[in-house]
């Protein structure tokens, strides 16, 4: 079944089309990566796909509903969350207060004034079970402006997993992180597999291939081939325009 | 605070055992010496402590300590200041202030605290009238006066068409109001400029489309310069000025030429022929360096009227002490001066017109008399005491 | 309890013992002037609230001050001298106020936020100005303190000074709860990462504006209190130079801490006292004062005194 | 009537010329290199003091005007090196208190120095008189030099910005000082220059207006607030904006305070006209710049955010 189908998506800054006719199905439970080279429109992509960003025109049908004009709050209560690329967690916060503040947008109201919410432990308690999925529990104190690179790109999983999305639009989570650490983020995409819908752009080609279901290629704002892993790696088109230059 | 209050007991201790009277008069200075309009404050000020200089620091014979303080132009400061000066410093008199804003903000705070009021420029109409307050004197004028006093010379001359021109607030309102009262011409055009405004040359354009037999103004401060300085800019010099707050000795200093021959009204001059004076005005511009504006005279006024009073009367009883400011004869540089049952001035206004002095500063200069003991709109419904 | 409240409580009872102080050395007048401290510290908590906790850096807040005196000026013309409505229709007032100009403001981002919320001050400026009914310019004077439960207990100056510090506590007390609860940690992450508030469910705006709208009604509160202690109303409440020196205070005493910004009102107040006692030209001793704090101690007093703690501890 | 209108409008577009004369250093410390400068103000005040100083004491106009722009580029110079170059890299509200706290430094400085009496300067010969034009109606030559003057500054800092290799390193600096520093500009000495460059523009406003206005102590708060409003109704960062902002806000202005009025008339009882002409005239410049900011929230010609 279709969770999120995107017709003819139109972006444009003056002459440049970033997002030129764009289309895409995704598939519920798959993981499916977006690959393309740099400039292809992917960041655009994700920013029209998460409500960030207006589309010119085209859809985009979530779930069945038209989601197109819909901000992105709304589209995160709908079940659309997102990863930044650039970490944008709060500072000052510690871990688990970057993550109870996204368990207390979709649960109950925020308009409230006197109870300390340090103390609602519904709270706390799933965010710790967020942040014991990706391997943080122990670090739960430390604000996130003291963490690793690393351990910032798991907090930046967590707090979209405690949205508890149906869709998970990820923007190169392993960008900028070591070896070790990003194979312990490979493992944890690999163990969210099957949990939870997921587009993921990424630029670790090993990571790409190893992690998807299915992989459509982005030039120029349209996509150009679309298949799983290993019809991608023969598809002649595919390796003439991207990956004959990056990665074999 | 706590020092003051020390050396107040010292002092009370040393002087003459057994007179208890022997502390010295305390006199609070409350004008506005900050922002803009400090220049009148400290013209005020300078006329206060030229006339302690010249009774040799005492009043009455009565030494005294004058306890000079910033009003900043803010009435909830001023009050707090007020009451400063009467609770914590112990200040029996309080001659002040300048903006009748002010007056309204620390007449409760000095009268409640046991203090007489002298007001050396402010005499808003609500303390004239059925607000009148015993504690209260007023010494330079009520308000309107100087308006309606234009308003009377504008028709006497003859002039049969006017256009007034005042700041959109308050007082530019009743100032206006003042001059209508008395002006039996007809009224143009009234413009309404705003609060510090700085370019007047649509309102310039108006006056002279309109070419009225003069113009009245109600300026006061920067907003007078500008406009008189653009006044003549805009080849208007043959437009009679006539104005009131706007063209004095503390603004004529950056108007200068541009301000020649304009009229304005009042009850004291620099040149104004009363015993004593010329030498007041001498001694002014030998002590700070410029030409005395009103607000100086009014406060050396007040000095002198307390000084009558307390030799009269003394400080212990505040009620003699009231009597005396109400009847005593001083020597005021206005000439001949009494209280109305308001407890403001009944006195003569002149016409007066922006001259050049032989030493080359500009000052006002009374031309005639145009109208003898003068008594306020309001006085008649006072009815205190 | 971790520093910051005992820092404030200890602040609060500073203040309580100030008219047991200066009825001892006989100078009634230091609980006038502890008074003035109260109210402006209930204002630059107010202030505290949008700019420390939401980055909202309001140059209009003096507005809220005067719409709460001028309605204590408005209800006893009206015959309602009971301070607890007086303070209702204040809240009410600036409520409303907050809402229209807020909804408008809260649209644009940093500079102009600040240039557009001055803009709404200076609006309210000149309407109360050109309001004649209430002395325009002048302003008007009250004729006597409000009263509570139709006593005139207030005209007792301690007695009046304990009432404002009960608000103070109030105020202090209830926007400590405010910044811990739920509100106040949304609030927070719209200052930290608007677009992740976003990416996490949230619309901003709205709770911006429920905070805007929040602070306005307890500086309107402040103003009420204001106007009681001068007896006084006049539109010089809501000049841009007074709202230049909330911001100061907050800075002065540290952004974003309820404790710095009584500080700094604390500070502020006494310091302009003090100064002004000792020389006409106070104010360049107050700007060389401010220039230091600000190019030396950028997190203000309360950075300053953690500094020091730090450094006595290391 | 016609005439009368297209004189007002005349006036107005006087009014904001010298507004934006004004503005135009503060667009360039402002806009450019997005500093927030309260101080301003007491710069523009500080160049009609120097100026009515050098005027009387050297007798001439034009040799006080001289004197009056070098001392004030020298204070911009001073100023930047003592106070401003710690100051770029913190948050705007530091630098509103601390250009807060030198207005306040600056303003009882020139109180002390020259006390608060407004002063006079002197108009030079070559510029007095008006010449007439419909009517009785006249039009002052000074006020015709002002509007060359700020053509001339709105030319200049255009040409300045768009057309020279320091304009474009400035633009290039403000968005990315460490890239513009890895080229091996020294920017900091750029921003140096830029900053005396905007205090001077404020001297010279205010040595230019010296003659038409009061020389007193309020002379700069009065006016920083209406630059601040031209700047952001134009949009911060571009002079354009600056120019269209300040010709919006002087028209306005001039011709709502005269015209709006009789324009309310048309449409209520005239007491009713007269009251809220008094209410809403003191209001329209920050009325017309809540509604400008509602519908572009960057200004007229702001870059979006």
């Amino acid at each position: 079944m279709t969770l999120l189908a995107v017709r003819d998506l139109r972006k444009s800054y003056g002459a440049l089309a970033v997002t030129d006719g764009l289309s895409l199905d995704v598939a519920e439970g798959e993981l499916h990566a977006i690959i393309g080279p740099n400039g292809a429109g992917k960041t655009t992509l994700i920013a029209q796909l998460s409500g960030q960003l207006a589309p010119d025109s085209g859809s985009v049908t979530f779930d069945g509903t038209d989601i197109t004009r819909t901000d992105m709050a709304s589209r995160v209560r709908a079940g659309l969350a997102r990863s930044f690329q650039i970490t944008t967690l709060m500072p000052a916060m510690t871990a688990l207060e970057n993550v109870a503040l996204a368990v207390q947008g979709r649960s109950g109201s925020s308009f409230r004034f006197w109870r300390p919410v340090a103390a609602e432990a519904a709270l706390n308690d799933q965010a710790m079970t967020c942040l014991a999925q990706v391997g943080l529990a122990d670090r739960a104190d430390r604000p996130a402006a003291a963490m690793s690179h690393g351990e910032k790109r798991q907090l930046e999983l967590a707090v979209a997993l405690a949205c508890r999305p149906r869709l998970l639009l990820l923007d190169e989570p392993l960008a900028g992180t070591g070896p070790q650490e990003a194979e312990r983020l490979v493992a944890l995409l690999e163990a969210l597999k099957g949990q939870v819908t997921m587009v993921l752009i990424e630029h670790d080609m090993a990571a790409v291939f190893a992690l998807a279901d299915r992989i459509s290629v982005l030039v120029y704002g349209q996509i150009v081939a679309s298949g799983g892993p290993e019809e991608i790696r023969q598809d002649p088109a595919v390796r003439a325009a991207y990956l004959g230059e990056e990665a074999c | 605070m706590m020092r003051s209050t020390l050396s107040v007991f010292a002092l009370c201790a040393a002087a003459l055992p057994g007179l208890a009277a022997a502390d010295p008069v305390k006199v609070g200075l409350l004008l506005t010496l900050s922002g803009p309009p400090a220049v009148l404050g400290e013209h005020a000020r300078d006329g206060a402590l030229l006339a302690l200089k010249k009774l040799d620091g005492k009043l009455g014979g009565e030494a005294a300590e004058f306890l000079v303080t910033d009003a900043e132009g803010k009435p909830d400061i001023a009050a707090q200041k007020a009451r400063r000066l009467v609770e914590s410093d112990g200040a029996d008199v309080v001659i002040g202030p300048i903006f009748s804003n002010i007056m309204a903000a620390i007449a409760g705070p000095v009268t409640e605290g046991g203090a007489f009021l002298l007001s050396p420029n402010a005499g808003p109409s609500v303390f004239a009238g059925e607000g009148c307050n015993p504690d209260i004197f007023v010494v330079s004028y009520q308000n309107d006066q100087p308006d309606q006093v234009m308003g009377e010379y504008a028709s006497g001359a003859g002039y049969g068409s006017v256009v007034l021109i005042a700041p959109n607030y308050q007082a530019g309102m009743d100032h206006l109001g003042g001059f209508k009262r008395t002006y039996d011409g007809d009224i143009t055009a009234e413009l309404m400029t705003q609060l510090g405004q700085l370019d007047y040359s649509a309102e310039l354009a108006q006056i002279a489309a309109y070419q009225p037999d003069a113009v009245y103004a109600f300026l006061p401060g920067g907003m007078g310069v500008n406009f008189v300085k653009q006044y003549q800019q805009a080849g208007l010099s043959g437009i009679p000025m006539m104005s009131s707050f706007t063209t004095d000795e503390t603004t004529l200093p950056a108007m200068q030429d541009a301000a020649l021959g304009m009229l304005s009204s009042g009850s004291w001059s620099p040149d104004l022929d009363v015993p004593g004076n010329a030498e007041f005005v001498d001694d002014f511009i030998a002590e700070y360096g410029r030409v005395p504006a009103s607000y100086a005279a009014y406060a050396y006024d007040a000095v002198m009227l307390l000084d009558t009073a307390i030799a009269a009367a003394g400080t212990e009883d505040r009620d003699a002490l009231r009597e005396a400011l109400r009847t005593v004869d001083f020597p005021s540089l206005r000439g001949k001066f009494s209280f109305g049952a308001n407890q403001f001035p009944v006195q003569d206004f002149y016409l007066t017109e922006v001259v050049q002095r032989a030493d080359g500063a500009y000052a006002t200069s009374a031309k005639e008399l145009v109208t003898a003991d003068y008594v306020d709109a309001y006085a008649d419904a006072c009815t205190a005491e | 309890m971790s520093a910051a409240p005992k820092a404030a409580i200890a602040l609060l009872i500073l203040l309580a013992l100030v008219p047991p102080a200066a009825a001892a050395i006989g100078d009634p007048f230091l609980t006038v002037i502890a008074t003035r401290m109260a109210v402006f510290a209930i204002a630059a908590l107010s202030l505290d609230l949008i700019l420390g906790y939401g980055a909202l850096v309001s140059f209009g807040h003096a507005a809220y001050l005067g719409l709460g005196a001028y309605a204590v000026a408005v209800c006893a013309r009206h015959g309602i001298t009971d301070l607890f409505l007086q303070m209702g229709a204040a809240a009410l007032a600036a409520a409303l106020f907050a809402a229209v100009s807020g909804a408008v403001s809260l649209r644009t981002r940093g500079i102009y936020f600040i240039m557009i919320t001055l803009a709404f001050g200076q609006m309210a400026y000149f309407f109360f100005v050109s309001l004649s009914a209430y002395g325009g310019d002048d302003g008007t004077a009250l004729a006597a303190r409000s009263t509570l439960f139709g006593r005139a207990w207030l005209e007792n100056d301690t007695a009046f000074f304990y009432m404002v510090l009960a608000c103070l506590a109030l105020a202090y007390g209830g926007l400590d709860r405010l910044v811990h609860a739920r509100f106040g940690r949304v609030l927070t992450g719209t200052r930290e990462s608007e677009l992740r508030m976003r990416a996490i469910g949230y619309r901003p705006f709205r709770y911006r504006l429920a905070a805007y709208v929040l602070s306005g009604m307890i500086c309107a509160v402040a103003g009420v209190l204001l106007a009681n202690q001068t007896e006084y109303v006049s539109p010089a409440y809501m000049a841009w130079t007074r709202s230049g020196e909330l911001i100061v205070m907050l800075l002065l005493g540290g952004v974003g801490t309820l404790a710095g910004a009584m500080a700094g009102a604390l500070v502020t107040v006494g310091l302009e006292e003090l100064l002004a006692g000792w020389s006409e030209h106070w104010r360049l001793c107050f700007g060389l004062i401010l220039l230091a704090v600000v190019l030396w101690s950028p997190a203000g007093l309360t950075g300053l005194l953690r500094r020091l703690l730090a450094g006595g501890r290391r | 009537m016609a005439n009368l209108f297209l004189l007002q409008l005349l006036n107005g577009a006087q009014f904001g010329i010298l507004l934006f004369l004004v503005a135009a250093g503060l667009t360039l410390v402002f806009g450019i290199m997005d500093f927030i400068n309260l101080a301003h103000g007491v710069l523009y005040m500080l160049g009609a003091y120097l100026m009515a100083m050098f005027a009387l004491e050297t007798g001439s106009f034009w040799l006080g005007l001289l004197l009056a722009l070098a001392t004030t580029l020298v204070v911009g110079l001073v100023l930047e090196w003592l106070v401003f170059r710690r100051l770029y890299d913190r948050p705007h509200l530091d630098q509103v208190l601390a250009t807060f706290a030198l207005m306040l430094i600056l303003s009882e400085g020139v109180k002390i120095l020259w006390g608060s009496a407004p002063l006079n300067v002197a108009m030079p010969e070559l510029l007095s008189g008006s010449i007439p034009l419909a009517g009785p109606l006249r039009y002052p030559v000074y006020r015709i030099a002002i509007i060359v003057a700020g053509l001339a500054t709105a030319a200049g800092l255009w040409w300045l910005i768009a057309r020279t290799r320091a304009g474009m390193l400035l633009r290039a600096g403000a968005s990315n000082r460490p890239m513009v520093a890895a080229l091996g500009t020294d920017i900091s000495r750029l921003f140096l220059l830029v900053f005396a460059l905007g205090a001077m523009l404020a001297g010279f406003a205010g040595a230019l207006v010296s003659p038409v206005l009061s020389v007193d102590p309020g002379m700069g708060d009065s006016i920083l607030i209406l630059t601040f409003v031209v700047i952001v109704i134009g949009g911060v960062g571009s002079v354009k904006g600056a120019f269209a902002g300040a010709l919006l806000v002087g028209i306005v202005d001039t011709v709502g305070r005269i015209f709006g009025p009789i324009w309310l008339k048309l449409v209520m009882d005239p007491a009713a006209a007269t009251q809220a002409g008094r209410v809403l005239a003191p209001m329209l410049v920050y009325l017309l710049m809540a509604a400008v900011l509602s519908w572009r929230p960057n200004g007229l010609f702001g870059r979006p955010s």
